[in-house]
């Protein structure tokens, strides 16, 4: 029990049932989260990096499928559990939180009783109760005049403020892992920055793993300890955020550093062209054979069209899937 | 229902409807009006008489054959004026707003709050029964939803990269709206159009059987099952038949508008029909 | 809630305005209204009766003067007189008013009690075996006409099994109620299955359902919690429009069911050319629609928040 | 700024002074209880010919606001806008034909952007029948050239925009935006909508045309990295103010004004895990924006004299750097220490 990790995925393979053929959405996919970790899943879209991370909380519906693979929350299957088991964990043990916070929450409810819920499903409180500590759980995400806000609705609040209501949610029964899917992307930079400082602290204070999903690799970097990037449904490199900026192993992650103009670069190295990833993001359907970044890959030979490359141990640390890795 | 199910089956019985009253001449086994003849007056159905006859002799499958006529073109012409009335006015109201678009707002209102049957039958009382009227009733009552749906389109349209770039490149309004907007509105709206069609053909049985609309002895199904009312108890076929024709007619439409609008307008499932 | 009231009745006024004129405008000013006024159908009408009656009436008043005193004498509940009968509209119509009143209710309760369980039924299993015969029988339920339907009943129930009585209103008991009620609550009933089953597959697909998943909800709580109020938002719009709807159509099925309500009122009167009775009949349905929506718009209030703050 | 204004040398493309955008919200039908939405609120800015010009801030601010005033779609409150010479003014229909010919606009989002019941031929030629181009063979030879430009296939000009990718439809809008020929092109965060691994294509496109058309940008953008990489000046805006204006080096290596700081510090830095720069607050009502220095109630440097009216006004500096800050001499000794940034 002490040695397994908190949450650990194995050759996870999801697929999505098409009018006459499946395809694999999301395969070979593994990583595994360690207690009070912070884990980064970045990728495009189409990626697969959200389906995954529905996978991990048991909400992928039809037409898409955990096909194979295990997800093994502190050593148990998830898989294996009742559905009433799968509840009890959802929410309560693995809590998630999405991208627009104006339709995550139901607009006809004030968002205290979206909280209270929490406690009411997980802990067996009484609305009473509940709604009370709905209030503390509003001034633990710095809402300011929490025991008035508990009776708004969510249209009454800004963006910043939705998304605080949401952490609130998550956070209600202080789960062990907070799953985050773009938490940030519909929001200002300075209102990201509330956000994101808000979820690092009160994980770090509560022992919360996060589990951040995003197509950001810079913010991926500055808040996770760990990276994997994805690409086409599979992961192609995990790495320490610190070296995945610095030293990256795989020709799509050095083009995506690569290509985007960061701040101070400018200033340092003067205005050069930014290097380019030919092509497409190809779609689920369409995905090549062999390394599916072959296409785009100006290191690519024969052996990436035809195979795909396995995972590779990288002396640094860290993973990659490339027949060529740097 | 499948996607597709109910477009087919929708497509069939509007096209069977249309292909009857087109051949009416060659389907009917005699003329609806004309040939009545006392001797064979309430002869059930039978292989002679398919549908049977009516008090007066007439053939009951003759005049359902050319009750299709009369229902079909107050159904479709009807329509057509309520989707041009209501296009021209909810898109222009959307792209100009202002004051135009208060009194676009103001009368379809007013349409609204005035049920469409009660208004229909307010005009055909003053313009008394026959075919042109039922067209000007019911051609002039039915726009708001289709006006409501064009506005609100033009609204979300309006916002569209696109129709902003068309101003940008210099487009005039009417170039925009003709070009940009109208093509991009055009499913929902031919959805509301089939549907609406469906309520037309009903509505001029209603005025029909009420005797406002067209008026015995022409074969109109809604003014047939008036008559039938009276002899329910001595020849209820006189009510089976056209009953079934406006029933198959209006659900033919009525499939293929839930078709279409799979087609053409899927993010709107919900919308109200 | 007491001025957003006041607010939405002081909206309706310029509509009511706007009804009378058109009602006016119609009956009195359209030419030809007049000829038809005399012309019945039953042969021609002696010019001087219809000089007598154009005196009597004020017609020979510039029209301006004429829709004055028509205002003035509708600000007082006065409807005018029948041509018909002699007798004040307003003492007609409210005659009629009750048994009117008594059939849209029970059509509109009877589309809600089976219409709405059926498209949550439906709902909850897209593409099932209740879900496809539910949508068969809501599309046939639209298609059908009203009187063709109640004609159908007529026969079967009164006439075949003779469980109820054909028609009339006998003396208002629920079983002259019943065949006129579901003749008139069908299409509606269809409407609601369908609306219902559509908001719900709608909401069931909505991002704060898969928040209220992720919270580790069951089915059957996500759907009493979040889904059923939301739901209800969008049931409620249809059935305020399906009120100006069954009051049209109450005319048919009141006409079909020798019903006395302001319907079979509305219908003979036209028949009959007996203005005053229409306008009034006219004005009637369209207050009572009015003040439904009103009803209707404050319920929106009540359930969705959005709406009272915005 | 003001100065530079008053002496526009041919080499400025557009100058705009004392742009307002005001809208009146909500109130009954007399107008009472209406209130004021001052969306832009005294603006002044200035594109050099072949410059970029970034506009950036959050949402809310105006920029948006901004390019549509000089694009002619809505009409200033008050203000002066010249471009390429002429005064901008009116919305008469000759006058939007002769503005399309030298000011257009790369949108957002290019699933939005394109007709969808248009061919990329259409969307193409109808500008320039409309603009007299007539000549078949003209229209061809400009429609196939674009189409190069922007790095697309002349035979690929039949086919409607689903059958393109987020990365080619955005080439097509650049191409729409192009085919006038104008002269200054506002591109609205013309990467954002797309997959980052198609950003740095679109990117280096809109660099590459500016160079061989002789182009002008302004830059909308809340993407600092984009700003940074291709503006020559900058210009940040909060609250319908520009707060901030100047080179793009002393906007990203000097910032002066406490908004303009908290921006960049606010993006977080890929190579380090350190706490992101926050805010006190949230972004002030714009019906009712706050007295003094609309910055003043999040800014951690204000002081009393912020918190009163008047605004501060936009002082420049001798070498065009501007700030809209009462105590920018006082902050400015305290270093902007970003390690980040070098």
């Amino acid at each position: 029990m002490t040695t397994a990790p908190l949450i650990e995925v194995e050759d996870l393979r999801i697929d999505l049932d098409g009018r006459s053929s499946r395809v694999a959405a999301v395969e070979d996919v593994s990583f595994r989260i360690e207690r009070g970790e912070t884990f980064g899943l970045v990728g495009e879209s189409g990626c697969g990096k959200s389906i995954t991370a529905l996978a991990l909380i048991g909400l992928l519906r039809r037409p898409l499928s955990v096909a194979s693979g295990a997800i093994r929350f502190e050593g148990r299957e998830i898989q294996s559990l009742s559905a009433a088991e799968q509840r009890d964990l959802r929410g309560d043990r693995i809590a998630m939180i999405f991208q627009e916070p104006m339709t995550a929450l139901n607009p006809v409810s004030p968002v205290g009783r979206q909280i209270a819920e929490m406690f009411v499903l997980h802990k067996g409180k009484s609305w009473r109760e509940a709604n009370q500590l709905a209030v503390e759980a509003l001034a633990s995400v710095r809402v300011p005049a929490p025991e008035r806000r508990v009776n708004d609705y969510p249209h009454q609040l800004s963006g910043g403020m939705r998304q605080r209501v949401m952490i609130a949610i998550a956070l209600a029964c202080g789960p062990d892992l907070l799953i985050a899917d773009e938490p940030t992307t519909a929001l200002d930079v300075t209102v990201q920055a509330e956000i994101i400082e808000l979820m690092r602290n009160l994980c770090a204070e509560r022992g919360t793993a996060i589990l951040m999903i995003s197509h950001d690799l810079g913010l991926v970097a500055n808040v996770c300890r760990r990276v994997a990037v994805m690409y086409a449904g599979r992961i192609v490199e995990q790495r320490g955020s610190d070296e995945i900026f610095r030293a990256c192993a795989h020709p799509y992650t050095q083009g995506l550093v690569d290509s985007l103009p960061r701040l101070g670069t400018r200033a340092a190295h003067g205005r050069s062209r930014l290097r380019e990833i030919a092509g497409v993001v190809p779609a689920i359907a369409d995905f090549p054979s062999g390394c599916r970044f072959n296409p785009r890959c100006a290191q690519a030979t024969e052996i990436c069209r035809t195979t795909a490359p396995e995972t590779t141990w990288l002396d640094a640390g860290g993973l990659v899937r490339c027949h060529h890795h740097a | 229902m499948k996607l597709g199910t109910s477009l087919i089956i929708g497509g069939l019985l509007f096209a069977l409807a249309i292909v009857v009253g087109l051949l009416a001449p060659w389907l009917a086994h005699t003329d609806p009006v004309m040939d009545a003849n006392l001797m064979n007056a309430e002869e059930p159905p039978s292989w002679l008489w398919w549908f049977g006859t009516d008090a007066q002799g007439r053939d009951i499958y003759s005049r359902v054959v050319y009750g299709a006529r009369i229902s079909l073109t107050v159904g479709i012409v009807s329509q057509l004026v309520n989707s041009v009335i209501g296009v021209t006015l909810g898109l222009s109201a959307g792209y100009f707003g202002g004051w135009w678009d208060d009194i676009v707002n103001g009368l379809t209102n007013l349409m609204l709050a005035i049920p469409s049957l009660i208004f229909a039958l307010a005009i055909m009382a003053v313009l008394g029964p026959g075919l042109t009227s039922l067209l000007i009733a019911l051609g002039l009552t039915n726009w708001s939803f289709t006006c409501r749906i064009a506005r609100a389109s033009t609204l979300s349209l309006k916002s569209q990269g696109y129709v902003q770039a068309a101003r940008v490149l210099g487009y005039g309004d009417l170039r925009i709206m003709i070009t940009q907007l109208l093509p991009n509105m055009l499913g929902p709206i031919i959805v509301i159009g089939t549907l609406g069609m469906g309520s037309a053909v009903l509505a001029e049985a209603s005025l029909s059987f009420l005797g406002l609309g067209i008026r015995p002895p022409f074969p109109s199904w809604g003014s047939m099952l008036s008559e039938a009312r009276d002899q329910i108890t001595t020849a209820p076929w006189l009510s089976v038949f056209p009953g079934l024709a406006i029933f198959l007619t209006v659900l033919g439409l009525n499939l293929l508008g839930d078709g279409l609008r799979d087609i053409l307008d899927p993010q709107s499932r919900s919308r109200r029909t | 809630m007491l001025s957003f009231l006041i607010r939405r009745i002081l909206q309706t006024v310029p509509i009511v305005l706007a009804v009378v004129l058109v009602i006016f405008v119609l009956f009195s000013v359209v030419p030809g209204s007049i000829a038809s006024t005399a012309d019945d159908g039953r042969g021609p009408t002696d010019p001087q009766v219809v000089e007598r009656m154009k005196k009597q009436l004020g017609l020979d008043d510039p029209v301006y003067l004429r829709f004055g005193k028509y205002i003035a004498s509708l600000a007082q509940g006065d409807f005018g007189t029948s041509f018909r009968t002699r007798e004040p509209v307003t003492t007609m119509i409210a005659k009629r008013m009750w048994p009117t009143l008594q059939l849209i209710f029970a059509a509109i309760v009877f589309a809600i009690v089976i219409g709405v369980p059926l498209g949550f039924i439906a709902a909850l299993r897209p593409g099932g075996v209740v879900d496809t015969v539910s949508m068969v029988v809501a599309v046939s339920g639209l298609s059908i006409a009203k009187f063709w339907l109640g004609l159908l009943l007529m026969y079967v129930f009164a006439l075949k099994l003779g469980w109820l009585p054909s028609f009339g209103y006998g003396d208002g008991g629920l079983k002259y109620l019943i065949l006129p009620a579901v003749s008139l609550g069908v299409s509606p009933m269809a409407l609601l299955a369908r609306t219902t089953r559509a908001a719900v597959l709608e909401i069931m697909t909505a991002d704060f359902v898969r928040t209220a998943r992720s919270k580790g909800m069951s089915e059957t709580r996500v759907v009493q919690w979040h889904v059923m109020r939301n739901a209800l938002v969008l049931i409620l719009t249809t059935v305020g429009l399906q009120f100006g709807a069954l009051m049209g159509q109450a005319v048919v099925v009141e006409k079909l069911f020798s019903w006395p309500g302001i319907g079979s009122l509305l219908v003979d009167s036209v028949l009959q050319r007996d203005i005053p009775a229409v306008q009034g009949s006219i004005l009637v349905v369209v207050l009572f629609f009015l003040a439904i929506n009103t009803l209707i718009d404050v319920l929106y209030g009540v359930i969705d928040p959005r709406i009272r703050y915005a | 700024m003001h100065e530079a204004a008053m002496r526009p040398g041919d080499d400025v493309i557009l100058s705009v002074q004392d742009l307002a955008v005001h809208f009146p919200i909500g109130g009954s039908l007399l107008g009472h209880g209406q209130r004021l939405l001052r969306a832009v609120d005294g603006v002044d800015l200035e594109l050099k010919r072949g410059e970029c010009l970034g506009l950036v801030g959050e949402s809310g601010c105006g920029k948006s606001t901004v390019a549509l005033s000089l694009l002619g779609l809505l009409t200033p409150t008050r203000g002066r806008i010249v471009m390429d010479g002429q005064p901008v003014s009116g919305k008469q229909s000759g006058d939007r034909k002769a503005l399309a010919r030298i000011v257009q606009m790369v949108f957002q989002d290019p699933y939005a952007s394109l007709n969808p019941r248009q061919t990329v031929r259409r969307t193409l030629e109808d500008p320039l029948r409309l603009h007299g181009v007539t000549a078949r063979s003209e229209i061809e030879g400009r429609l196939e050239a674009m189409l190069k430009h922007v790095g697309l296939r002349p035979e690929q000009a039949g086919r409607y925009p689903h059958e393109f990718s987020g990365g080619q439809r955005q080439r097509i809008g650049i191409a729409r935006a192009l085919i006038l020929n104008p002269k200054i092109v506002i591109c609205d965060e013309p990467v954002s909508a797309l997959d980052v691994s198609i950003r740095a294509q679109i990117i280096n496109l809109l660099l590459e045309l500016k160079e061989t058309l002789g182009l002008s940008y302004i830059m909308i953008s809340h993407d600092l990295g984009v700003v940074e990489h291709m503006s020559d000046r900058v210009a940040v805006m909060y609250l319908g103010r520009i707060v901030e204006t100047g080179g793009w080096r002393e906007i990203f290596e000097r910032p002066a004004h406490p908004y303009t700081r908290t921006l960049i510090a606010a993006i977080p830095d890929p190579l380090r895990r350190a706490p992101l720069a926050t805010t006190k607050g949230e972004l002030p009502n714009p019906l009712n924006p706050p007295d003094g220095c609309a910055f003043a109630p999040r800014c951690r440097h204000a002081e009393a004299v912020c918190q009163r009216a008047p605004v501060p006004s936009l002082e420049t500096r001798p070498d065009g750097h501007a700030v809209r800050c009462w105590r920018a001499d006082d902050i400015a000794g305290e270093a902007f220490a970003d390690a980040a940034l070098t």
